[in-house]
């Protein structure tokens, strides 16, 4: 049997939690970007309690000299600035015999999970500390002991400082910098003085999230409207997008609500220029009539969706990977359309611009989908270089006469017209309609209409991007995942593999059109898993139903929103692999 | 009620364009007789009026029958899905303020299942002319009630009766922000086409509240040709003083109501001379 | 090879055209319940043109002495009151050599298509007949040359007669009936005078449509509230609740829209009644993001959904089995719940009042899909008995203490208390909650109530009513298909077993949660045949996706909006087992 | 703008049943200081004064830090989607007229998505009371603009302000068919308590609008206290009037603007004594 390997990889795991106005957040973007600053990389999530404020809230740093996107499996340190309702992050902040707990010893002492985790403590007097300081925050000493615990040299949080909290003047920094340095003090034993036996890169690199990659790629591909309402986790994306989408010509609408938005985004569109929205579960219930309508009258929209816990109301806050089924299917009588997920934050400005660019070239519906923890996760990447997808819309030819529309040609993709030109005029429709745009009931127009808008999403070429297939020699076992569970997916497999199994890894992207057959030629005399982030295996009834993957697949199917960690997927893949001998 | 100050509806002359240019070549499928009919001629007269290019239009509409108008004009046009042709047209003005915006519905899309829509293009005021056709029914879905439907009127779905009292869309439209407001009626063209010119003209969202009888299925509207007449009172451009006119009106005047010069919506729409250099300067934000 | 059984059954299939008021489907109407009368059955379907009024309209009427519920395969008489636009119901209206063709020969000719048919062509002079009766019109003529043709006792037609127009007073009855008499010795040869070769039954009948039917079980089933919003081809199901849900204690409430509506119907049965709302397509889609609250708040809710031509507005007065995919799938996050279809009109009354029962005793949504053809077509059926389904709220216990709204229990069904009662106060939440309904956002809850939700479903003992299977002794092939499309498949199969083939059949009714054990069962060494009228075999793939059907079996899937007749079947059938030999 | 007029806020006290008999045991996820928890408390005053029972009210509400109320109170309630509270309430109402019917949420909540059920609410005229805790702001989703935010009001979303006016929900409330329609402050707890007890008692649709701070995301809010007065005049009960009042308010009037004693739609709620019976008569319909 294979064991699984040791959950602890090359990786330093950080956490501070706190109640709210602690600042805890604070001390994790300072540090993310300081480290990243000193030449390494990291990832960065939060969690908050159900306040608005004033509640408890913590942040997880994963940071390594590699790049790095998933959860760490342990914290090495977890520094709490009070201990207001840990329990509830003790899921997200594993403690273990090898962590450093640091907390403030002129409170309440830490709660019996702790003390039982067999985690190593150190209580310092943090209020004390504070008033040492004239108009210090207490988070700041927490920094300088976490500097001081990593072995960080002080002039990457120096600049770091400056740049996040630079807006607040020279005496917060000032002020600030001295708590740092005092807080250096209060501990003088590094415990964790990883960043000395790592190699750090001189390359350049970006400070990034994923709502953040997403609206960046869409700027890439030529967004000129997004219009949207704001719901959680999405939001982000378009306040990215507000400020800078003007520089670029273009512009943000705020709309009444998710049907208006959906609406706008056609309209938009019809006009001749991309146009995209960003929602999540409750948002796309919403807009699915007005997304049909996109599919219906060939209008080209990209509707990004940041999935959180569902069903309804759900989780708002936190991840899942459970809106698959209405992605592919929310939309009443055949509705033909492209959905695409990006793996993980670093590929989300690339696949951003793809879909945009599909939604553009293939007149249709283009979903992306992410999910609170790629989208809101902040990671350090190396800059993503441009790309030119090539994905334009098919224009009428100048000297057009007797435009139609809808016309039936080879590519299934018929001209649209620009609005403005003349002669060209039409009627953009819902309703089940002629070439020329005319509405019809007769059974050959729909047929033919409905074959078009299916044809022409399924012969398109979509290259290499459909997947990221790789391929072990004599694999034995396919591992089929999407999504934000990739990359813990991705290193489970390879922690496997380097101990002798036999695993390749399919990480799909292009979830409609399915790439039946290439997903048959990958699967090809494998056993096949599939791993996913929801309770009833949405993925695997979706490969199964084309037959895409054969009937004796497995699947590994978990409800979140608890995130996958490689060490959770490699128990899940082993019991597995054991069931199937 | 009493219909006495029958004020003359005004008549207006088409020259230089002909309306019938505006015109597709799809035959209307209105029942005979329908008013929608008659709205279609006059917006046709209204463009020719005001030569505006038909390529410079972009006509958008809900479903229902009024709904269907797009299709019968030679323009760019957009049917849409019910309720939604406000917020579709808000996207294509937003995109193309060169364009002339209209949109055409009926009471059901506009009123009922649009309501939402409605009152937040009113508050937007963008520079788009809405052409509510009015004819206090859901046509298309075969006779039931609208929220224009008086409280009494008899369906199948309401055998005693909504039992609800109809609302008051003028009033709507001034408390949510539209800045030209007027009620027509598809039985005086003239005097629509007038409006409609107007209404194009004005700068920020007009909504033109027209009066147009569903023969088929509120037969008893054909009578509204005998009561409906001009307003005798100018445009007020004080919401207190057209909130008092809109609040008093019978339901029968014909005209303006309200015109105001509000803000109006209008989105940047600067395009970008370098956007490699611009993006560069986005991207550079990230950088460690 | 087997040959397709010849198309004519023992039926008799009169269709009846016309231009906007000329009164075709008064004739249809007339005609139907007089027939009902003389002692037999039938099925009406109607077509209009895109026109609301003063466009061409059709009705085809299929009658038997025995129930029937398909389309004829071909027009035994056409009566064309004029040939307005007739090209448009070609499709629907096929004319052979042994159709017999009467015709106004005082205005046009017939167009090529009927003159190409081999058609017996009589044309005879009805708008001069008008004029021989003061007031009286055309289609009363009609009517009696048709009464006349198939030989039907002029009683019947009276009494059909004064039942259809009896509101308009005694002065058009007798007008009617002088006209009806006259054109009874318009044509005097009957040239189909079937009726007296078959076996009239005394027994009571029922004229009423599918949407009649379905307002009918609801009302059975103690339906209190129906909360909608008009749409085609649903409205007739409020229409008809209408005037008689308020006899019965219940309600109509007209919405704004399906968002309304819907959340009225969660409002209203929160409020402790039975309520539900009727829809199409685009309402349905509109009503997703509140559908998911009922799944996730356990609120008991039934949503009717008539299918018609989609996407988008798509053909809203034709057919379609198109919406599958998103009955099932259509909401975010998982959302367990219960989709049913009536095979029939005939079981419609059945299958709502259980639907609306399975929503009570569940708590949850119930979607049972109809499609337009089931809604609104008229049939003559024997009248179907009550049955008691026994299917109520669990209410708490009236000694309840500590009351927790969403308790896990042994069947995961947990109590619901009547607002009014003291002490069971409670928040219902579409928020993941706690047992007691407080909001959570815990992993350990969120699955415990995922688990409750999807568990109440699946372990609920569903009985016979799952499925419709006619296994056929040493089948070696196994049909299944669904919905409207089932009567035509049944009277194909039979027909092919009745010369030999060995076929079962299995009519779906349970779609969620899919019987897949059962289905197994019955597929076990057959070759397995998909039959499904839409374009891309959404319950093909459905069942494939949980294994239900083996992975070699065949779809036959074709779009609407012409509806499936026996021969159409039949041929695709036979094609299909070729391909397979 | 000049508050001059400072009416004194009225008083009222609370004597028979506890308030905080009405609280659930659920703690509350607002932020310290946030206007809302005076509007609880205020209802639990009202319902109290009102002596109703616990177990007799239907509280129902969308999505917001707002809409989270049912969840603190020991009433039956439902915590809805966003938006949409005032329909399901309307279902609630209509199956349920024993109970009384009380919905509360936000200003995105209810003037932004659910502006549609707000206008047919509104001309429905249930026996609802809607109490809407205006903060001019999305809270929950962490400080984005609603339809009652100043267009100037600079957010992310909006980082020059939404350009849009804010409009006006008591004008559309009048116009859309509510029969009590009055402003409330958060800040002025025995204020407030009055105005809901009045709303509650009115029969017909109240809507309370009622200012209350997001001290978070518009920590300017908290100045309201200084500027919100007592209306100097009495509600009134005809349209045009309470037009005038409401269109001149600047704002910063708390009190009843309207009240009028308009048809309540009250849907049919007598049972069925022999449904069985009943049954059979509706099935006879169908014998051929
Ligand atoms: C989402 C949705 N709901 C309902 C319908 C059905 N429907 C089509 S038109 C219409 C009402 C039309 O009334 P109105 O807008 O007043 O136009 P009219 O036909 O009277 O001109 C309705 C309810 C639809 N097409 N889509
Ligand atoms: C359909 C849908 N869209 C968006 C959201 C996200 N959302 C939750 S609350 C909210 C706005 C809340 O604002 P308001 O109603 O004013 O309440 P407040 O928090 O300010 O009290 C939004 C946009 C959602 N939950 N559902
Ligand atoms: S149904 Fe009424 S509104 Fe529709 S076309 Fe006919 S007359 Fe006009
Ligand atoms: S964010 Fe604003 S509205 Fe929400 S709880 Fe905090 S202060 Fe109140
Ligand atoms: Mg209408
Ligand atoms: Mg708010």
């Amino acid at each position: 049997m294979i064991q699984p390997v040791s959950a602890t990889q090359d990786n330093l795991a950080i956490s501070v939690s706190g109640s709210g106005g602690t600042g805890a957040v604070t001390v994790g973007l300072i540090l993310l970007e300081a480290i990243a600053k000193a030449g390494f990389y990291g990832v960065m999530t939060r969690s908050f309690g159900p306040q608005i404020r004033g509640g408890e809230s913590a942040v997880m740093l994963n940071l390594s000299d590699h790049p790095i996107e998933t959860l760490a499996e342990f914290s090495h340190i977890h520094l709490a600035l009070d201990w207001l309702k840990f329990e509830r992050f003790s899921d997200e902040i594993p403690l273990t015999q090898d962590s450093l707990v640091i907390y403030d010893n002129s409170r309440e002492k830490p709660p019996g999970l702790v003390e039982n985790s067999g985690a190593k403590l150190i209580g310092i007097g943090l209020q004390n500390a504070v008033k040492t300081i004239k108009g210090s925050r207490m988070n700041m000493f927490a920094l300088g002991i976490l500097t001081q615990q990593i072995g960080l040299d002080l002039t990457f949080i120096e600049a770091a400082l400056k740049r996040t909290l630079g807006k607040k003047g020279d005496d917060v920094i000032s002020t600030s910098l001295e708590a740092i340095q005092a807080g250096m003090r209060m501990i003088p034993d590094s415990h964790y003085e990883k960043l000395s036996h790592w190699h750090p890169t001189q390359k350049p690199r970006w400070n990034i999230s994923g709502n953040e990659a997403c609206g960046l790629g869409a700027l890439r591909g030529g967004l000129k409207l997004a219009a949207a309402y704001p719901i959680t986790p999405a939001t982000d994306i378009v306040e990215y997008l507000a400020p800078r989408i003007e520089k670029l010509g273009g512009r943000v609408l705020i709309a009444e609500d998710e049907l208006a938005a959906m609406n706008m985004v056609i309209g938009g569109s019809f006009g001749g220029l991309p146009s995209m929205t960003a929602t999540s579960g409750p948002g796309f219930s919403l807009m699915t009539e007005a997304m049909g309508l996109a599919i219906a009258s060939e209008t080209p929209a990209l509707v990004v969706t940041v999935m959180r816990g569902g069903p309804s109301t759900g989780i708002p806050t936190k991840s899942e990977q459970t809106d698959l089924n209405q992605v592919l299917y929310g939309f009443h009588g055949e509705a033909p359309h492209v959905v695409i997920a990006p793996l993980n934050v670093q590929e989300m400005v690339t696949i951003s611009q793809w879909s945009l660019g599909l939604a553009e070239a293939l007149q249709t519906l283009v979903v992306e989908v992410s999910d609170q923890h790629l989208g809101q996760s902040r990671v350090i990447i190396d800059p993503i270089p441009p790309v030119d997808f090539n994905l334009k819309r098919l224009r009428p030819p100048a000297t057009t006469s007797d435009y139609q529309r809808y016309e039936l040609t080879q590519e299934a993709v018929s001209p649209i017209a620009w609005p403005g030109t003349p002669d060209t005029q039409y009627t953009a429709d819902g309703l089940e309609h002629t070439e020329t745009g005319k509405p019809s009931s007769m059974a050959k127009e729909h047929q033919q209409q409905l074959t078009k808008r299916a044809q022409k999403i399924t012969q398109h070429n979509y290259g290499e991007h459909w997947a990221k297939v790789t391929e072990t020699l004599n694999a034995t076992v396919l591992v089929i995942t999407w999504g934000s569970s990739y990359e813990a997916v991705r290193i489970a497999v390879e922690a496997l593999n380097q101990q002798g199994a036999d695993i390749s890894l399919l990480g799909l992207r292009l979830l409609m059109p399915l790439q039946t057959e290439q997903i048959q030629a990958v699967a090809k005399d494998k056993t096949v898993i599939v791993i996913e982030q929801n309770a009833s295996g949405q993925l695997f009834h979706y490969l199964l139903s084309d037959n895409a993957i054969p009937r004796n697949s497995q699947s590994i199917a978990e409800a979140g929103p608890i995130l996958f960690k490689p060490s959770t997927v490699q128990t899940a893949l082993i019991h597995c692999l054991e069931g199937l001998k | 009620m009493t219909h006495a100050s029958q004020t003359p509806l005004e008549k207006i002359t088409v020259k230089t364009v002909k309306p019938t240019e505006y015109l597709s070549n799809v035959h209307p499928v209105w029942c005979p007789g329908c008013g929608h009919f008659f709205i279609l001629r006059a917006l046709t007269k209204a463009l020719a009026w005001l030569k505006l290019p038909k390529e410079q239009i972009g006509l958008v509409s809900g479903i229902g029958c009024s709904s269907r108008l797009p299709a019968y004009l030679n323009v760019y046009g957009f049917h849409g899905v019910h309720g939604r042709a406000l917020a579709l047209a808000s996207g294509l003005k937003a995109n193309r303020p060169d364009l002339t915006v209209l949109v055409a519905g009926g009471d059901g899309d506009g009123y009922s299942i649009g309501g939402n829509h409605f009152i937040h293009a009113c508050r937007r005021n963008m520079d788009i002319t809405y052409i509510v056709m009015d004819n206090e029914v859901y046509g298309m879905t075969k006779g039931q009630p609208s929220p224009t439907t008086p409280a009494e009127w008899q369906s199948k779905l309401t055998p005693q009766g909504t039992g609800v009292a109809r609302f008051n869309p003028m009033g709507i439209a001034l408390a949510a922000g539209a800045s030209f407001i007027a009620r027509g009626f598809s039985g005086d063209p003239n005097g629509l086409t007038k409006l409609m010119t107007e209404a194009i003209q004005h700068k920020g969202f007009s909504l033109i509240e027209i009066k147009s009888p569903c023969v088929t299925f509120r037969p008893e509207e054909k009578a509204w040709q005998k009561s409906m007449r001009s307003l005798n009172v100018s445009p007020s451009s004080n919401p207190a003083e057209a909130a008092k006119s809109i609040y008093s009106s019978d339901g029968f005047d014909t005209g303006i109501f309200y015109q105001a010069d509000l803000p109006v919506y209008e989105p940047t729409n600067t395009p970008c001379e370098n956007p490699a250099d611009v993006l560069a300067e986005i991207e550079k934000e990230l950088n460690v």
